[in-house]
């Protein structure tokens, strides 16, 4: 073992663990896929504000139903991956830096798309129900949601060794996923002023007429063509920066083993 | 604010939402590649 | 047998810590106070309001001084390298975390007891249903305790502790605030009849019993390579 | 920490902890949480707790009752139904943009004199069915999709 070699004690990852393509799909597919995104989100808008009817009870104010369903939807899913990856990450078989990466990325679309969903909920609500927020089930545990997952964030952003930080928020990610089934379900299990949900009902019997149908359906799978390609982006970035925080470390080491009068560094890892 | 009122908003709230998120992430992503070294495979 | 006896080490070393600093006693409750003489300062003005939202008010600041003794409990272990001598005492991770979290929970429901006398005296509310209280109390604080304790291992040992603490485990109390809340407006007859409150205990039992088994099953974990 | 003796022991106590927690969530579900965090009363339930309910502020939902609404000086009285009960409700402020006869409502306030509801907030509490106007109401909208 030479000095300048950093003693790899299980506190660093070391730019080696990172996989060497941070693609997730082949570029050419991110490009069609992106695409593809962009003409799904067109045409769900074309259907939203003219082809579908407007609703016999709320009027036009229900199309904002066709961009706040499907937000919620891909928060949903966000972390329904988020969590997948995070089992994946504790479980020792599949321990990779991949998943831990991979989680973080998901989780903070679905941070974004709970936000999201939130403010298009609250345009709805002002004209629908008459007011901008209520504390029903339903909106609580939503915002709840919210916070659960921006503490995730923020525990993903502590200086810590890699391995502690990993693990500790796979922990965290599997614990706040607790509350997605309660969100979803708050509508059945509590009288609340949000209405019950229309497609994923107990009864599976989706109560919406045809074009609107369509529209709504539509506005699931655009939402999660974006969810597939901004997941794709926001983890290359994970990995990109990552491997230049490596890289940056392994500077600084290797600058204070230069430095040091002795051949063996004591004390360069925290 | 009148139905159109609240439609446009939600519409142009989406599109900000996006648009925002994917120039933040394009911009890091631009960044961090060209502080990476050339002989980097993630590059 | 043995479980119950480890967790009592723990406890009573916490414990016993406390007594000899007396920072729970001589620092988080005068906390508290302070918390609840501030919403007295807010609110007093606007008579019979007090009384009204009394027991929100002292959820609140029960809450407040929880967040504390929470990072008090593992402000502990950092100094001297007291966790490695935690981790290497072949003690059981899951009764050190029964063992942590009683001792917070017995801290609190001191605390509990202490500000419920400001609450009356302060507030000028007529206590009454203890029957009702004190269960609620007691399941709204292991719950309190429980899931404070295992948050406080997920952010123990990081320099952003203090900050990061709040963040993460005040989402996932709002449910015991809200189940505390109502049955203690229930109880005491602000909102309903006392009998109301059941169901509510009912839910802090098992917020309760779910955080202290998801506790004991991610102490390990999490001290391990901590 | 974890030594080859207490690896059996600790996956059974990760089975029993398991099963706690799907029981507790199980009990949360079956059990009695449907009956508090209501966000609001029906009606009937609202004038069975009259008495027990004094000037205490909460939610009541029915649905406006048709051709009861009338214009006051403060806003709209109208009367308030789920089919078994009914309430009077006086309203003060203007009513949300969808409120009308048949309208199904939440309303915000206390008991006043008798069955007379003094609301300060009216919410529109929709369903979950959505169809076009045209739509002849003897075609359920389930069927149509």
């Amino acid at each position: 073992m030479t000095a300048a070699k950093p003693p790899d004690n299980g506190h660093r990852r070391g730019v080696a663990s990172l996989p060497t393509n941070p693609r997730l799909l082949p570029r050419r597919v991110s490009v069609v896929l992106g695409w593809s995104t962009l003409a799904a989100l067109a045409l769900l808008t074309l259907f939203g504000l003219w082809g579908a009817p407007p609703d016999a009870v709320q009027g036009d104010a229900q199309r904002i139903m066709y961009l706040h369903v499907p937000a919620a939807w891909l928060a949903y899913l966000a972390f329904t991956v988020t969590s997948v990856a995070s089992l994946l990450y504790l479980w020792p078989r599949t321990r990779s830096t991949v998943w831990d990466l991979l989680a973080g990325a998901s989780a903070e679309l679905g941070v974004v798309f709970t936000g999201l969903t939130l403010l298009l909920g609250s345009l709805w609500g002002r004209p629908v129900w008459g007011i901008w927020w209520a504390w029903d089930a339903r909106l609580t545990t939503t915002a709840v949601l919210f916070f659960l997952y921006l503490g995730y964030l923020s525990l993903r952003r502590i200086p810590a060794s890699v391995e502690t930080r990993a693990k500790r928020c796979a922990i965290a990610a599997l614990i706040a996923f607790v509350d997605v089934p309660v969100v979803h379900l708050s509508v059945n299990w509590w009288r609340t002023l949000h209405q019950q949900a229309t497609v994923f009902n107990p009864e599976l019997n989706p109560r919406i007429h045809g074009v609107m149908a369509f529209t709504l359906w539509l506005g699931v799978v655009a939402f999660t063509l974006v969810y597939v390609y901004l997941l794709d982006r926001r983890y290359q970035l994970a990995v990109l920066e990552e491997d230049l925080e490596e890289r940056e470390l392994d500077a600084a080491i290797a600058q204070r083993v230069a430095e040091a009068p002795s051949p063996r560094p004591a004390g360069v890892h925290s | 604010m009148s139905d159109v009122g609240y439609i446009a908003a939600a519409w142009s709230a989406t599109a900000a939402v996006l648009a925002a998120y994917v120039v933040r992430v394009a911009v890091r992503t631009r960044h961090a590649r060209r502080s990476l070294p050339d002989d980097d495979p993630r590059r | 047998m043995n479980l119950l006896r480890e967790l009592w080490v723990v406890t009573a070393k916490d414990l016993r810590i406390e007594a000899r600093s007396r920072v729970t006693i001589g620092q988080v409750l005068p906390f508290g106070v302070i918390v609840l003489l501030l919403f007295a300062f807010a609110l007093d003005p606007d008579r019979g309001i007090l009384p009204r939202v009394a027991p929100g008010l002292f959820w609140v600041a029960v809450l407040l001084a929880a967040l504390l003794a929470v990072s008090r409990a593992f402000a502990l272990e950092e100094a001297n390298g007291a966790r490695d001598g935690l981790r290497l005492s072949g003690l059981d991770t899951g009764a050190m975390f029964l063992g942590k979290a009683l001792a917070v929970a017995i801290q609190l429901f001191v605390l509990e007891v202490i500000l419920g006398a400001g609450v009356v005296l302060f507030y000028d509310l007529t206590p009454r249903a203890a029957e009702v209280l004190v269960p609620a109390a007691l399941a709204a604080t292991v719950g309190l305790a429980a899931a404070g304790t295992l948050y406080g291992v997920l952010a123990a040992g990081l320099r952003v502790r203090e900050t990061l603490l709040p963040l993460l485990l005040l989402p996932v109390v709002a449910p015991v605030m809200l189940g505390a809340t109502r049955a203690f407006e229930a109880g005491l007859g602000l909102n309903g009849a006392p009998g109301e409150a059941w169901p509510w205990v009912e839910m802090l039992g098992l917020f309760a019993l779910i955080y202290t088994t998801l506790g004991f099953l991610a102490f390990g974990p999490l001290l391990e390579e901590a | 920490m974890t030594t080859t003796t207490s690896r059996k022991p600790r996956r059974l106590r990760y089975g029993i902890a398991a099963a706690v927690c799907v029981a507790a969530v199980g009990a949360l579900l079956v059990g009695g949480l449907s009956r508090n965090l209501v966000y609001f009363r029906t009606v009937s339930e609202a004038v069975k707790a009259r008495d027990s309910t004094g000037s205490h502020r909460f939610r009541i939902a029915g649905a406006v009752k048709p051709g009861t609404v009338e214009q006051s000086s403060k806003g709209v009285r109208f009367v308030l139904t789920d089919g078994k009960a009914e309430a009077e409700i006086d309203h003060t402020g203007d009513p949300p943009q969808l409120f009308k006869d048949g309208a199904p409502v939440v309303c915000e306030g206390h008991w006043g004199r008798g069955l007379v509801f003094l609301s300060d907030r009216i919410m529109i509490k929709h369903g979950a069915d959505y169809t076009p106007p045209k739509v002849n109401l003897t075609h359920s909208p389930g069927q149509t999709s």
